[in-house]
């Protein structure tokens, strides 16, 4: 059968359609949820779906690149949850509030 | 089916079920634990994808430093179970499934597409994985080597960039951070 | 790839063991006779004087942004020291690096003077 | 996990008996704590149950299991259940993945009618080719149950305790790993059984020749790490301190303070896991420092081939021929036989260093008084850092011109 076959002995595609799944996790997480911490998780979700599909190809087409994007890629992520963290811990400290929607009032 | 197959379905799937679980779990410290457990399995991933040192890099950096913050803060914050985890508009909420779904199809559908157009310009490539799942992954010391070898010359200044990107992170962080001063009294 | 299954079977052997350890503990231990004083939070028998949630200084999360970051510029040494004398690139990887370690250097200087790692 | 039925049997029974090896260690360790604690302070301790007080352990163990298992109402019971469960863990994979011998090898052989080929075990749980980040960063995840457990608690001293222990794990991590990277820059390796390769033989210093009469004293000496990297051996062995929240840094569970930290509601054999998780990181501690700085399970090239290997390992592999015999004859001092009894020997060097290694800790924990907490910040943050950034960069700047 071609059709079990292509299931079964896992490819580049499984694991790109992997990635595409847990990019869209990620990304509903971003549309949808309210707390800011949560948001910032669903977009370290959204990143690591990105760097799966980096070291795939990287190993597919036995390209080293795509690894080294992954290094790259985790210390931007990595950076970005720390400003952002550190947001959200200097407006919770003020405000008691972490729903994204109060932050539309923030002034100044 | 070989072992990597088996092991990529496991670990996918885990990875892919914890990963739905830290969007549809409402309370915070939970999803931040899920997640945990998701960027563990995505590591394992990265391990059938003969990248270990990769792997070990995820398992160090998101599960040993950037989750801890998570978890840490969110003990700060030590909220209860949120009661509209969600954000609100039915109709609104309806628009961004059906948004986020068509998203998921076309990066599934083009990558699908696109493999055989990549894969064409080399013929060679699915024996190097074949091979490797039959005898097992050894010259681990030697791609990190030329991983290392790359990162130093082509890709240089990136990495000079991102020194300077870590030199500003964490002066942004302890600016915001001052309990008393910064930019703003407190009032 | 024989070292990725390993891992996972150990790992579920150790939850298997652990978890099997608290069911068996709670299987024999005496029933459950919780008295009042029993119910409250343990501190040293003194009755809690806390308010209704406890504050935790900022200190603690600015130390674990602070390790991020270093963190970062570590996990990126490791590469460089495996490659360091056998690249062939003799004193030019040193100089790159050398580069990197004074932003660190920098940063760590910078944290130390402003008082971001001060505790009291 | 192997190419055959006999292959993958062994495999498990390997992975399952160096876990419990750990996990028995752990009563031992804290019968030596006890023991060694009361002969430091000149007391008796322990000495009642059996020869030298040595049933107390199996004693402890039956009450543990026997308490009330009490969970805080007002906490959150899952956490508090699973932290214990996930304390265990990271210690046993980290322990598992350091080799503690030599590989066995056994030449093919005839069993049950059919021929079993040639194989090697190594005598570790799994091999895995970036050793030393791998079990960074496994012991890394130690945080986790900590935090778990001072959240679940509802208690506001657990809760202090965890957010001390993590805070104060994760500042002597930087530490730790910048002495790993002297380490990588000597031997140019992640590996743990390559870092063993690398301190055989005589130690020579690059800086004069083979035959100089430098080397020619120094070469009595085993070619051991911690001959190259002093500053980073300490900074390591300090840093390890810190990680397993022993004193002089148990700020987490500083009595005084914190009743008794992260695990103040726990009781029983819950408490005991977070024990033996702690127990198990300090072995890994104490295999990694042996792996780096101590020649692993050698002795040192001279040693290995006239004790070890001449002496040691023909004897006992005839003693161990012969007491087979007596069950049933056809046991000969075959080569396979020789390679498992050669193995365990060399394991039973390596596990001799690591219980040294061991009696260090118990031994610094009744010795220092311990740190308040701003000095244990200021010294990984301010002292231990910068030392650790120096070392990094003199060893790079030596091997620059050595090699």
């Amino acid at each position: 059968m071609q059709s079990t076959e292509a299931l079964v002995s896992v490819g580049l595609n499984h694991y790109l359609v992997l990635s595409a799944l847990l990019f869209t996790i990620g990304a509903l997480g971003v549309l949808l949820r309210k707390n800011m911490i949560v948001i910032l998780m669903s977009i370290e979700l959204m990143l690591n779906a990105v760097n799966i599909s980096f070291v795939a190809f990287a190993t597919y087409l036995d390209n080293l690149d795509g690894k080294i994007m992954v290094l790259f890629v985790m210390t931007i992520a990595a950076a970005e949850a720390a400003v952002g963290l550190a947001l959200a811990v200097n407006i919770f400290k003020n405000f008691r509030e972490v729903n994204i929607r109060f932050f539309e009032h923030l002034r100044g | 089916m070989s072992e990597l197959d088996i092991l990529f379905y496991i670990l996918s799937s885990m990875s892919v079920l914890f990963g739905a679980l830290v969007v549809l779990t409402s309370s915070p410290i939970y999803s931040s634990l899920y997640l945990v457990m998701s960027m563990l399995s995505v590591a394992g991933i990265f391990m059938t994808l003969n990248a270990p040192f990769i792997a070990g890099i995820q398992i160090i950096v998101y599960a040993g430093a950037v989750l801890v913050l998570f978890v840490m803060v969110l003990m700060l914050f030590d909220l209860k179970r949120e009661t509209k985890a969600f954000t609100k508009g039915r109709f609104s909420g309806f628009l961004k499934l059906v948004g986020a779904g068509l998203l998921c199809g076309f990066i599934a559908g083009a990558a699908y597409e696109s493999v055989s157009l990549i894969m064409a310009t080399s013929e060679e490539i699915p024996t190097n994985i074949a091979a490797a799942a039959e005898t097992g992954f050894s010259p681990t010391t030697n791609s990190i080597k030329e991983i290392s070898k790359l990162l130093f010359t082509k890709y240089l200044f990136a990495f000079e960039v991102l020194g300077l990107l870590l030199l500003v992170v964490p002066i942004g962080a302890v600016a915001l951070s001052r309990v008393a001063g910064g930019t703003h009294a407190k009032h | 790839m024989t070292s990725l299954t390993p891992i996972i079977v150990l790992t579920v052997f150790v939850a298997i063991f652990g978890v099997g350890i608290v069911v068996v503990s709670a299987l024999l231990g005496p029933k459950k006779n919780w008295t009042k004083a029993k119910k409250i939070p343990y501190e040293s028998g003194l009755p809690g004087q806390e308010r209704k949630e406890t504050k935790i200084p900022v200190k603690f999360y600015l130390t674990a942004i602070l390790f991020i970051v270093f963190d970062i510029e570590v996990v990126f040494m490791y590469p460089w020291a495996l490659t360091y004398t056998d690249a062939g690139l003799g004193g030019y990887i040193f100089g790159a690096m050398a580069v990197f370690v004074g932003l660190f250097i920098f940063g760590l200087i910078w944290e130390i003077k402003s008082k971001a790692l001060e505790w009291d | 996990m192997g190419s055959d039925v006999f292959e993958i049997s062994i495999n498990f029974v390997k992975m399952v008996a160096i876990f419990l090896l750990m996990v028995n260690l752990v009563p031992m360790l804290v019968w030596v704590e006890r023991r060694g604690s009361a002969f430091i302070q000149n007391r008796f301790g322990p000495n009642r149950v059996g020869p030298l007080g040595l049933i107390q352990l199996a004693a402890d163990a039956i009450k543990f299991l026997f308490k009330e298992e009490f969970i805080p109402p007002k906490g959150n019971k899952a956490l508090f259940l699973i932290a214990p469960i996930i304390a265990l863990i990271p210690g046993a994979i980290a322990f598992c993945s350091i080799p503690l011998s030599v590989p066995i090898e056994i030449s093919a052989f005839e069993m049950f009618g059919s021929q079993w080929g040639p194989y090697v075990f190594p005598f570790q749980s799994f091999e895995i080719g970036i050793g030393i980040v791998f079990v960074l960063g496994v012991s890394s995840l130690g945080a986790y149950s900590m935090l778990l457990a001072g959240f679940g608690s509802a208690n506001k001293y657990s809760l202090y305790g965890a957010l001390r222990a993590s805070a104060q794990m994760i500042s002597y991590e930087l530490a730790m790993g910048l002495a790993i990277v002297g380490i990588l820059i000597v031997y140019g390796t992640f590996d743990f059984a390559e870092m063993i390769a690398a301190q055989q033989g005589p130690l020579s210093i690059p800086l004069f020749e083979a035959d100089h009469v430098v080397n020619k004293v120094l070469g009595i000496l085993p070619n051991w790490g911690v001959f190259y990297q002093p500053v980073g051996f300490i900074l390591l062995f300090v840093s390890v301190f810190a990680e397993t929240n022993r004193l002089p840094f148990d700020l987490p569970e500083a009595e005084s303070e914190l009743v008794a930290g992260y695990h103040t509601e726990y009781g029983g054999i819950k408490m005991n896991m977070f024990y033996i998780g702690e127990y198990g990181h300090m072995m890994v501690a104490s295999a990694l420092i042996a792996v780096f700085y101590f020649g692993g399970y050698s002795l040192g090239t001279t040693l290995d081939t006239i004790l070890v290997e001449g002496t040691i390992v023909p004897n006992m592999s005839a003693l161990f021929a012969s007491l087979l015999n007596l069950f049933g004859s056809g046991w000969e001092q075959s080569t396979n036989l020789i390679n498992v009894v050669r193995a365990f020997v060399f394991h039973g060097i390596f596990m001799a260093k690591i219980l040294l290694f061991l009696w260090i800790f118990v031994w610094v924990r009744w010795t220092l008084p311990r740190f308040r907490y701003d000095q244990l910040m200021d010294l990984g943050w301010k002292t231990m850092l910068p030392w650790a950034l120096a070392n990094t960069i003199l060893t790079a700047f030596l091997m620059l011109f050595l090699r």
